[in-house]
C-alpha cells in the first residue's frame, strides 16, 4: 500500500525530468501510474465484496499516535477507484491539453501529487493521516489553481482557494483534535464503534462545528462556495478533476466517513440539510446566470455538492445509496462535460455560449461524448443519471422532515442540470444557425478519446448497474450505516410517481432553457446578492486585513527607540508591581534598624557628591563636561569598591573609566553640540518612567537585604583558595581557576569587541554619504 | 601635546610601565592585581606613546619586528633554513648586518595577533588537563615556589592570556582612533 | 549603610534610563554607560556588605578568616564591569559611525528600517 | 570522555577562531579553517547528542571543581539538540557566505565572529551556571552587534542602534536578576538552585520577582510580544548571510533559556507567571503575523514572521505540560532550520535578481524552478501545511492547548498559522510567479548579467539551501526521531531531579 503512495511521489518529482527526455510522451508513464494503482485496488475488490476491511499500518509517528494506516473498506475503495480511474484519463487528456506547454512537467508533478494525496485522504485509516493528504490536497490545489501563473486572476483564485479551504483546514485539524480527545483514539477503525461515546462527549458540538467547517469549505458548501467558481482559472484538465470529480468531494467523503461516529444526531441532521440545501438552490440559481461554460458547469457541480451534502445529511439508508449513486453518476457526466468545455476552449478559443454554435460538424466525438454526458445529467432513462435522480426524489420523499422542502430543492436544481444539458449537449453543438463558430484547429485523440470513454461509462453503468456497481455501492453504504446492505439499483421501476416527476424534470428543464434568455435579463435584479455575497466580504477582508495590519504596525513598530525602551520599561515596572502584590511581598525596615543607620561619615559625603553630579550631567549640555562628570562619577563608584574590600574591583574600575574617557575623548569629540530637543511634557513622561524605574530598583534592593545572605560558595572559596587553588587573593583565584570560564567568556567579548570597533572604523560599505 | 619633554620621558617611562604591568601580573593571584589589571596598565604606556608620536610611530618602535633573511640554498630542508634565520638573527647580529647576501625585512605585529595569542594561551591553558582525561581547565601545578608568583601552574598561564589580550584589546582599539 | 547604596543604586538607574530615553545620541550612550554603571552597583550591595576586611587570605594563613568580603559578588563584578566596557566601547564607536553617516545626532531621525514602506537601495548589501 | 565531549563545542570554534585571527588577512586560509572547524563541530556535536540520547545527562565540572563550586557544564537533550541545531545552520550559513558575502567584510573578521558567535550559542545551550550563562549570552551577543553593523551600510547602522540599545538592556536585566537570585539563595549553580528554591520558604515572592527579571530580559533577547520592536528594525539589515544565522538562531537561544529557567528555577508562583506567558505568546503570535502581512520586503515579511513563531514556541512553556514543552522544543528546532533556509533563498533570489522587494521581484518560478521547489517546501513548512515539519509542532502544541482546555490559545495560534500561509504565498506570489516587472530594466540587465558570469557562485549558494531543505523534509517526513527527542527533552526538563542529581551527585 505504502509502495503505492511513494511510487507516485516519487513519479511526481521526476515529473518535470521526465518531461525534460519524453517530452509530450511523458503523458503515457504518467497515465500509467493511476491505471496499475486502479488495477492495483480493484485487486482488493474480492475481499472487499465479501464483506472484509483492509487494514495496513506503517508505523509513522508512534508518539503522537499518528501512523501511516490504510484502511479499506467500501466506502475508501468506491472512492479510491473513482480517483485513480478518472485520473487515467485526466493524465491522457492533460497531454493532450497541455501539449507544447514549457511547464507540462511541473503540471504533472502538481496533478500525480494532487492525485497521490487525494488517494491518500480516502484511504486513511487514521484521522490525522487522512488530515495530512487533506492538506496537500489543498496544496497542490492551490498549485494547480495557479498554474497559468502569469495571470493576476489565477494567482488570486489560487490564493483564495487555498485561503477558505487552508482555514477549513485548520477548523478540521482543531475538530478532529477534539475528535480523538473525545473518542480516544485517531485510529478510525476505533472510533466508528464510539459513536455513543462521541455523541455525548461535552465537546461534541464545538467538534461536530469544526469538522463541518472542514469538510463545508473542502466541498464548497454556502458560505463558502465561492472560491469554486474562482477555481475554474486552472486549466480544464484541473477543473475536471480536482473541483468537479474528486476533490471538492473530498468533504463529502469525509462526511460520509464520520457519519457513524458523528451522524444520527439532531445538530448533525439539520444542519448538513440546511448547508446543502442553501447550497443547492444558490449553485442552481447562479448556474442560469452565467454564459461562460466552465462557470456554469462550476455552479451546477455547487449545486450538486449541496445535493450530496444533504442527502447525507438525511441519514437514512435510501439518503445514502442516493448519495452515492448520484456521486457517481455526477463525477462521470460533469467530469466528461468539463473536458467537453475544455475542448470547445481550445478548439474554438472562447468559453461563451452565445459565441459557440454549429461545432457538432467539426468536432464529431466530442459532440457524442457532450451528448451522452448531458442526457446523464438531465436524468434521461437508460442513463446512469437517471437512476441516481430517481433515487434522490424517492430519499428526498422519504425524508423524515422537510419533506417537502427536500423534494423542491432537488426538483429545482434537477429541473436547472437538465437546462444545462440541453446548452451543452445540444445547443452548443447541434442547434442550427448560419455560421458556425470556426474552428482553430482539429482535437487531437487524447483530447476527445478520455470524455467519450466517460461518457459511455455512464451509459454502461445505467444499463447493468446491478453486476457493475451495485456489489461496491452496497458496502460503501454498509460502511456508513453499519449494518448490511441489500438494495439493488434499477433502471426500470415502474411507472411510479418518481417516474413522472422525473419526467417533469425534463419538461420544465426544457422551459427554462427556452427561456433562459428572458430569465436572464431578471437576474440582473439579483446582482445585489453578490454586492453582499461571501465572495465580496473575503475580498473586503482580505483588504481589511491589510490595511489593518499595516496601521497596527505603523503604530507597534514606530522607529522610536524611546518609546520600544519606555514599553519594555513599563512593561518590567508592571510586572514587578503585579508579582509584589500577588506574593504580598512586604518592605519591613523597622527590622534592620541598626544596620540601616550604621553609615560611616565618608560614605555619606561621597553620597552627597555623586547626587548633584548626576543632576548635573543631566541638564549639561558641553560634552567634554558631561564626559569628565561620568568620569568622576566612575571613580567614586571605584572609592566605594575599595571602602568595601574590593581592591582589584576598584582598581579594575578605575582603569576601565580611564579608559572609557580617553575613547570617549578620541572618539566623540567632533560631534556636534547638543541641542534639547523633545517637548516639555515628553520629558516629563520620561522623567516619571525613570524616577518610577529607580525607585523601584531601590525597593528591590532593600527588598532582598532584608535577608540574610547565606552562601556556600562564600565559605568554600575562603576556605579552599589558597589551599586548593594556590592563590591569596581569592578574587583573582575565582577569575583564573575557579570560575575561569567566565573570564574566557569574558576575554572573547573584549577581543570581538576590538574587531568590531577596528571593522566599524575602517570598513565602509555604504559609498553614499 | 607633541612636546620634546614628553615625548622623551613615555620613551623611558614605557619599560617601567611594561615592567611594573608585568609585576601585577604575576602578583595577582596573592595581591590585588592580575592579568586584566597588568593587561591594561601595561596598555596605558603604549597609549600615553600613541598619543605623542601617533599610532604609525608606536607600531614601528615597539611592534615591529626587523630581521635579515637569506636566499635558501638549494637542498636545504625548510625548517633547518628558518632555523639559521633565527640563530643568526638572534645570536650573531653583527655578522647578519654586515653579511651582504642578507637582505633586511620587517615584519609588523598587528594587535590583533595579539589578541589571538592571548586567547590562544588562555584557552591552551586548559586543554592539558583534557589529555589527563580530567575535566577542562583543571589546574596543573608544579611543586615549588618562586617569589612573587608563588606555585607556578596553568591559572598562571590562563592569566598571562588575559593580560595578553587585554594588551591588544586597549592597542588595537587605541591605534584605531588614534588614526582617525 | 543599608540604606544608603541602595538609594544611590536607585537615583544611578533613574539617571541612566532618563538619559538613554534621551533623543540625543551623546546623551544615549552617557545614560547606557551610566545604566551599566548602576547595575554593577547593584550587582555589588546586593552580594551583601562587607566594609574593609578584602577577599585576601592573609601572609601566613591557610585559610580567609570571617570577617571577609564576599568574593563572588566581587569576581561577578570584574566580569560585568569588563563586558561592559566591551560593549560600550563598541556602542561609543557605532555612535560616531551613525552621526557620521547620517549627519545627525537626533535618534528619531532614525526610524527608517521600521517603517513598511520606507526602501533603502537594494545594493547595499549582498 | 564526558569531559572532552562536553567542551568541544566550545573548544572547537574558539580554536577555529584563534586561527582565523592568526592567519587575519589570508581570506583563503580563513576558509579552509573554518570548513575544517564547521565540520568537526557538526561531528562533534552529532556525538554529543547521541551521547546524551544514550547515556543520559552528560555533566563536566570545569576545572575539577565540585559542583556547586565552579562551573558545570550540563547536556541534556534539549541542549543537545540546540547545539546540533547550530551546527547544522552554522555549516549551512558558512557554504553560503562563501560566495554570498563580498571579500571587504570577510576580511574584517565575518569568519572568526561566526565562530565565536557558534560557540556563544553552544555556550548558553550547554553551561549549568547563572552567571556563566549571562557571560556566554555576552559573547553571542556582542558578536551579533558586529555582525549586524559589519559594513556599515545605513540601514545596518540604524538597526544596529536599536539593536544594540535594547539588547544592551535586556543583559543588564539578566544581569540585575542573576544578582538578585545570588543575594537570595547564594549560589549560581542552576541545578543547587533548583533545589534551593524547591527548599525556599519564606522568599518565594522575592524569586518570584527575581524571575520577572528573567522575565523581561530573556523576553526581551526572543522577542517576545511587548519587547520584541528591535527585531523588526535590525534583523533585515545586515547582508543576508549574517541575517540567517542571527535571524535563525539567535531568538531561540532566548527562547531555549526561558524555557530551561522556567523549568528549572522559576517553578514556584506559576499561577502568576503562567497565565501570563500565555497571554504574551498569544499577543505575539498575532502582532507578528499582522506586521508581516504589513510588509512588501522578502526579508521584512521573514523578520515578522520570526516574531510570530516566537509565540508558538512560548505557548508550549505557557501550557507547561510534557507535550506542550515537546511541542515546544520540537518547534524550537524545526524554526530554525526553516528560517534560516528561508533567509538563505531570499539571499540568493536577491543575488539572481538584485532586489528584495516584491514589487520590483517576479518570475523566480519560470528561472529558477529549483529555488521555487525549495521555496515551496520552506515556506509551507514555516506555515505548518502537513506532512512538512511545522505540523508536526504546530499538531503537538494544539493538542496540549486543546488539553488543558486552552480553546482561545489554540484557536489564536490555528488562525495565525492561516496568516502565516498568506504571506508566504504572498512572497510566493509576488517573487514567483508574478511576471518580472518590466519597468526594472537595470534589475533585469543586471540579472542577465549575473546568470551568464555567476553560474557557479548561484550553484554553490543553492547548496547550503538544498541542505537545509533536505533536513526539513527529513524532520517533516520522517517526524518520529525529533518527536521522540523532544518528547524525552521535556521529560528531562520536567522531571528536575534528573537534572538535579546528574549535577549535584557525581
Amino acid at each position: 500500500m505504502l509502495i503505492v503512495i511513494l511510487a507516485g511521489v516519487l513519479l511526481a518529482f521526476l515529473a518535470p525530468l521526465l518531461y525534460r527526455w519524453l517530452g509530450r510522451y511523458v503523458s503515457i508513464p504518467m497515465a500509467l501510474y493511476p491505471l496499475s494503482a486502479f488495477v492495483f485496488l480493484a485487486s482488493y475488490l474480492p475481499q472487499v465484496l465479501s464483506g472484509e476491511t483492509i487494514n495496513v499500518v506503517y508505523r509513522w509517528a508512534p508518539a503522537l499516535n499518528i501512523n501511516l494506516h490504510f484502511y479499506i473498506d467500501g466506502l475508501s475503495l468506491f472512492f479510491a477507484l473513482l480517483v485513480t480511474g478518472f485520473g487515467t484519463l485526466i493524465m491522457i487528456y492533460a497531454g493532450g491539453y497541455l501539449k507544447g506547454d514549457p511547464l507540462l512537467g511541473r503540471f504533472y508533478l502538481y496533478l500525480t501529487l494532487f492525485m497521490v494525496a487525494m488517494a491518500g485522504v480516502v484511504l486513511s485509516g487514521n484521522i490525522f493521516c487522512l488530515f495530512v493528504f487533506w492538506e496537500l490536497t489543498s496544496l497542490s490545489s492551490y498549485l494547480l489553481i495557479g498554474y497559468k501563473h502569469n495571470k493576476q486572476e489565477s494567482r488570486d483564485a489560487a490564493l483564495q482557494a487555498l485561503m477558505v479551504t487552508g482555514a477549513g483546514g485548520m477548523a478540521l485539524m482543531a475538530g478532529l483534535l477534539l475528535l480523538g480527545m473525545a473518542g480516544e483514539t485517531y485510529t478510525l477503525s476505533d472510533l466508528l464503534h464510539k459513536r455513543e461515546l462521541v455523541t455525548s462527549h461535552d465537546l461534541y458540538l464545538p467538534l461536530l462545528v469544526l469538522i463541518l467547517i472542514g469538510a463545508f469549505t473542502k466541498s464548497a458548501q454556502f458560505p463558502f462556495h465561492f472560491w469554486l467558481p474562482n477555481a475554474m482559472a486552472a486549466p480544464t484538465p484541473v477543473s475536471a478533476y480536482l473541483h468537479s470529480a474528486t476533490m471538492v468531494k473530498a468533504g463529502i467523503y469525509l462526511l460520509a466517513r464520520l457519519t457513524p461516529v458523528l451522524g444520527g444526531t439532531e445538530v448533525w441532521h439539520y444542519s448538513l440539510m440546511t448547508a446543502g440545501g442553501i447550497t443547492t438552490l444558490l449553485g442552481a440559481l447562479l448556474a442560469i446566470q452565467h454564459t461562460d461554460l466552465k462557470a456554469i458547469l462550476a455552479y451546477t457541480t455547487i449545486s450538486a455538492l449541496g445535493i450530496l451534502v444533504t442527502m447525507t445529511g438525511i441519514g437514512s439508508a435510501p439518503a445514502l445509496q442516493a448519495m452515492l449513486v448520484f456521486l457517481l453518476a455526477h463525477a462521470l457526466y460533469k467530469g466528461t462535460l468539463f473536458l467537453v468545455a475544455g475542448n470547445v476552449d481550445h478548439a474554438t478559443g472562447t468559453r461563451e455560449i452565445g459565441q459557440l454554435q454549429g461545432l457538432g460538424k467539426g468536432m464529431k466525438t466530442t459532440a457524442v461524448a457532450a451528448m451522452l454526458a448531458a442526457m446523464s445529467m438531465a436524468g434521461v432513462l437508460p442513463f446512469f443519471g437517471f437512476i441516481g435522480k430517481e433515487l434522490l426524489y424517492e430519499a428526498a420523499l422519504g425524508a423524515t422532515a422537510f419533506k417537502a422542502v427536500l423534494f423542491a430543492v432537488s426538483f429545482f436544481s434537477g429541473m436547472v442540470f437538465a437546462a444545462v444539458a440541453l446548452v451543452l449537449g445540444y445547443q452548443l453543438f447541434w442547434r442550427r444557425k448560419a455560421r458556425p463558430t470556426p474552428l482553430r484547429h482539429s482535437l487531437s485523440p487524447a483530447l476527445f478519446w478520455p470524455p467519450l470513454i466517460l461518457a459511455s461509462t455512464g451509459l454502461v453503468f445505467g444499463l447493468f448497474p446491478a453486476p457493475l456497481v451495485t456489489p461496491v455501492l452496497r458496502r460503501a453504504a454498509e460502511a456508513m450505516l453499519g449494518v448490511e446492505q441489500l438494495f439493488e439499483l434499477a433502471l426500470w421501476h415502474g411507472f411510479t410517481l418518481v417516474l413522472g416527476l422525473s419526467l417533469l424534470t425534463l419538461l420544465m428543464g426544457y422551459v427554462v432553457y427556452r427561456y433562459s434568455k428572458r430569465l436572464l435579463s431578471y437576474s440582473s435584479r439579483f446582482n445585489i446578492l453578490y454586492k453582499l455575497g461571501p465572495d465580496r466580504v473575503y475580498g473586503l477582508a482580505i483588504k481589511g486585513l491589510l490595511l489593518g495590519s499595516t496601521s497596527l504596525t505603523r503604530i507597534i513598530q514606530n522607529g522610536y527607540l524611546r518609546v520600544y525602551i519606555t514599553v519594555m520599561i513599563i512593561t518590567l515596572i508592571g510586572l514587578l508591581v503585579l508579582v509584589k502584590n500577588q506574593s504580598q511581598l512586604e518592605l519591613d525596615l523597622s527590622q534592620s534598624t541598626v544596620t540601616i543607620m550604621d553609615v560611616r561619615l565618608y560614605e555619606v559625603v561621597l553620597f552627597i557628591l555623586i547626587l548633584p553630579a548626576l543632576l548635573f550631567l543631566i541638564r549639561v549640555r558641553s560634552r567634554l563636561t558631561s564626559i569628565a562628570i561620568l568620569g568622576m562619577i566612575g571613580y567614586s563608584g571605584a572609592l566605594y569598591f575599595v571602602l568595601f574590600g574590593a581592591p582589584d574591583v576598584a582598581a579594575t574600575q578605575l582603569l576601565i573609566e580611564t579608559m572609557t574617557v580617553v575613547v570617549f575623548v578620541l572618539v566623540l569629540h567632533k560631534l556636534p553640540q547638543f541641542r534639547f530637543v523633545g517637548s516639555r511634557f515628553q520629558r516629563i513622561r520620561y522623567m516619571i518612567v525613570s524616577v518610577l524605574f529607580g525607585a523601584m530598583m531601590t525597593y528591590v534592593t532593600l527588598l532582598v537585604k532584608q535577608y540574610p545572605l547565606v552562601s556556600g560558595l562564600k565559605t568554600f572559596y575562603g576556605e579552599n583558595s589558597y589551599l586548593l587553588g594556590h592563590g591569596r587573593n581569592i578574587v583573582n583565584v575565582i577569575l583564573v581557576d575557579f570560575r575561569a570560564l567566565d573570564t574566557l567568556g569574558e576575554t572573547t567579548v573584549l577581543g570581538v569587541a576590538a574587531i568590531g570597533i577596528y571593522a566599524m572604523l575602517k570598513l565602509r560599505m555604504d559609498k553614499d554619504h | 601635546m607633541k612636546t620634546l619633554i614628553l615625548a622623551v620621558a613615555i620613551r623611558i617611562f614605557i619599560p617601567i610601565f611594561v615592567f611594573f604591568s608585568l609585576y601585577i601580573l604575576i602578583r595577582g593571584h596573592n595581591h590585588p592585581g592580575g592579568g586584566f589589571i597588568g593587561g591594561l596598565i601595561c596598555a596605558i604606556g603604549f597609549i600615553f606613546h600613541t598619543m605623542t608620536h601617533g599610532p604609525k610611530e608606536t607600531s614601528n618602535t615597539f611592534f615591529t619586528v626587523r630581521y635579515y633573511r637569506l636566499t635558501p640554498e638549494r637542498g636545504q630542508g625548510f625548517l633547518l633554513h628558518k632555523l639559521i634565520i633565527l640563530y643568526k638573527n638572534l645570536f650573531r647580529k653583527e655578522e647578519v648586518r654586515t653579511g651582504s647576501e642578507w637582505h633586511k625585512r620587517q615584519f609588523r605585529i598587528d594587535p590583533i595577533f595579539i589578541i589571538a595569542s592571548g586567547l590562544f594561551l588562555a584557552t591552551t591553558s586548559g586543554v592539558f588537563s583534557l589529555l589527563a582525561n580530567q575535566p577542562y581547565m583543571t589546574g596543573v601545578w608544579a611543586d615549588y615556589y618562586l617569589p612573587i608568583i608563588g606555585k607556578p601552574g596553568t591559572p598562571i598561564l590562563f592569566d598571562l592570556g588575559v593580560y595578553l589580550l587585554v594588551l591588544g584589546v586597549v592597542l588595537k582599539i587605541t591605534f584605531i582612533m588614534a588614526e582617525e | 549603610m543599608d540604606i544608603l547604596l541602595p538609594v544611590l543604586v536607585g537615583f544611578l538607574f533613574a539617571a541612566g534610563l532618563y538619559l538613554i530615553l534621551h533623543r540625543h545620541f551623546f546623551k544615549l550612550i552617557i545614560g547606557m554607560m551610566l545604566f551599566g554603571l548602576a547595575t554593577n552597583m547593584f550587582l555589588f550591595v546586593i552580594g551583601r556588605l562587607t566594609r574593609g576586611n578584602t577577599a585576601i587570605i592573609a601572609g601566613t594563613d591557610q585559610v580567609a578568616s570571617e570577617p571577609f568580603a564576599d568574593p563572588v559578588p566581587q569576581a561577578l563584578l570584574l566580569t560585568a564591569i569588563v563586558i561592559g566596557f566591551g560593549v560600550q566601547a563598541f556602542a561609543i564607536v557605532l555612535i560616531k559611525r551613525v552621526y557620521q553617516v547620517f549627519g545627525t545626532n537626533d535618534l528619531d531621525d532614525l526610524d527608517k528600517t521600521d517603517r513598511i514602506h520606507e526602501k533603502y537601495p537594494d545594493k547595499a548589501s549582498e | 570522555m564526558q569531559h572532552l565531549i562536553l567542551v568541544l563545542p566550545l573548544l572547537i570554534p574558539l580554536y577555529g577562531a584563534i586561527l582565523c585571527l592568526f592567519f587575519w588577512r589570508k581570506l583563503g586560509v580563513q576558509r579552509v579553517i573554518g570548513v575544517a572547524t564547521q565540520l568537526s563541530l557538526c561531528a562533534a556535536s552529532a556525538y554529543l547528542l547521541s551521547e546524551t540520547d544514550q547515556a543520559g545527562i552528560l555533566t563536566t565540572h570545569i576545572g575539577n571543581w565540585e559542583a556547586p563550586f565552579g562551573i558545570t557544564l550540563v547536556a541534556d537533550l534539549f541542549s543537545s539538540l540546540m547545539v546540533v541545531a547550530s551546527a547544522v545552520v552554522g555549516i549551512a550559513v558558512f557554504v553560503f557566505s562563501l560566495r554570498g558575502l563580498s571579500n571587504a567584510r570577510l576580511l574584517y573578521g565575518y569568519y572568526p565572529l561566526l565562530l565565536l558567535l557558534q560557540m556563544g550559542v553552544n555556550g548558553v545551550c550547554l553551561t549549568g551556571d547563572l552567571f556563566n550563562l549571562y557571560v556566554w549570552f555576552e559573547v553571542l551577543l556582542i558578536c551579533c552587534f558586529v555582525l549586524i553593523a559589519l559594513g556599515g551600510s545605513k540601514p545596518q547602522l540604524e538597526g544596529s542602534i536599536k539593536y544594540v540599545t535594547i539588547n544592551f538592556l535586556a543583559s543588564s536585566f539578566l544581569l540585575i536578576g542573576i544578582g538578585m537570585v545570588y543575594g537570595i539563595l547564594g549560589s549560581l549553580n542552576m541545578a543547587e538552585l533548583a533545589v534551593l528554591i524547591r527548599a525556599a520558604e519564606d522568599n518565594h515572592g522575592l524569586i518570584t520577582l527575581a524571575s520577572v527579571f528573567f522575565l523581561i530580559g530573556l523576553g526581551i533577547k526572543s522577542a517576545i510580544f511587548p519587547l520584541f520592536f528591535w527585531l523588526p528594525a535590525s534583523y533585515h539589515t545586515p547582508p543576508i548571510a549574517i541575517s540567517a544565522f542571527i535571524a535563525g538562531l539567535i531568538t531561540k537561544v532566548g527562547l531555549y533559556t526561558l524555557i530551561r529557567l522556567f523549568t528549572l528555577l522559576f517553578v514556584l508562583n506559576q499561577d502568576i507567571v503562567l497565565p501570563l506567558l500565555l497571554v504574551a505568546s498569544g499577543l505575539t503570535m498575532v502582532v507578528g503575523v499582522l506586521g508581516a502581512a504589513a510588509q512588501v520586503d522578502f526579508r521584512k515579511i521573514l523578520s515578522f514572521h520570526i516574531v510570530s513563531q516566537i509565540g508558538y514556541m512560548l505557548m508550549g512553556l505557557a501550557i507547561f505540560t510534557p507535550l506542550a514543552i515537546a511541542g515546544s522544543i520540537y518547534f524550537i528546532i524545526h524554526n530554525i532550520l526553516v528560517k534560516t533556509c528561508l533567509f538563505l533563498i531570499s539571499g540568493v533570489v536577491y543575488r539572481t535578481n538584485g532586489s528584495f522587494t516584491l514589487k520590483n521581484l517576479g518570475g523566480v518560478y519560470l528561472f529558477q524552478p529549483l529555488l521555487a521547489a525549495m521555496f515551496v517546501i520552506a515556506a509551507f513548512s514555516l506555515a505548518g501545511i502537513p506532512p512538512l515539519s511545522g505540523f508536526w509542532g504546530k499538531f503537538m502544541l494544539a493538542k496540549a492547548g486543546l488539553e488543558v482546555g486552552q480553546f482561545g490559545l489554540v484557536a489564536t495560534s490555528l488562525s495565525v498559522s492561516i496568516l502565516t500561509i498568506f504571506s508566504m504565498t504572498k512572497i510566493w506570489n509576488e517573487v514567483f510567479w508574478k511576471k518580472r516587472p518590466r519597468t526594472d530594466v537595470t534589475a533585469d540587465a543586471a540579472m542577465a548579467e549575473i546568470n551568464v558570469a555567476d553560474k557557479p557562485v548561484i550553484r554553490l549558494l543553492h547548496l547550503p539551501v538544498l541542505f537545509l531543505v533536505l533536513a526539513i523534509l527529513f524532520i517533516g517526513l520522517y517526524a518520529e526521531p525529533l518527536v521522540s527527542l523532544a518528547f524525552r527533552a521535556s521529560e528531562q526538563l520536567l522531571n528536575s531531579e534528573i537534572y538535579i542529581n546528574a549535577v549535584l551527585l557525581k
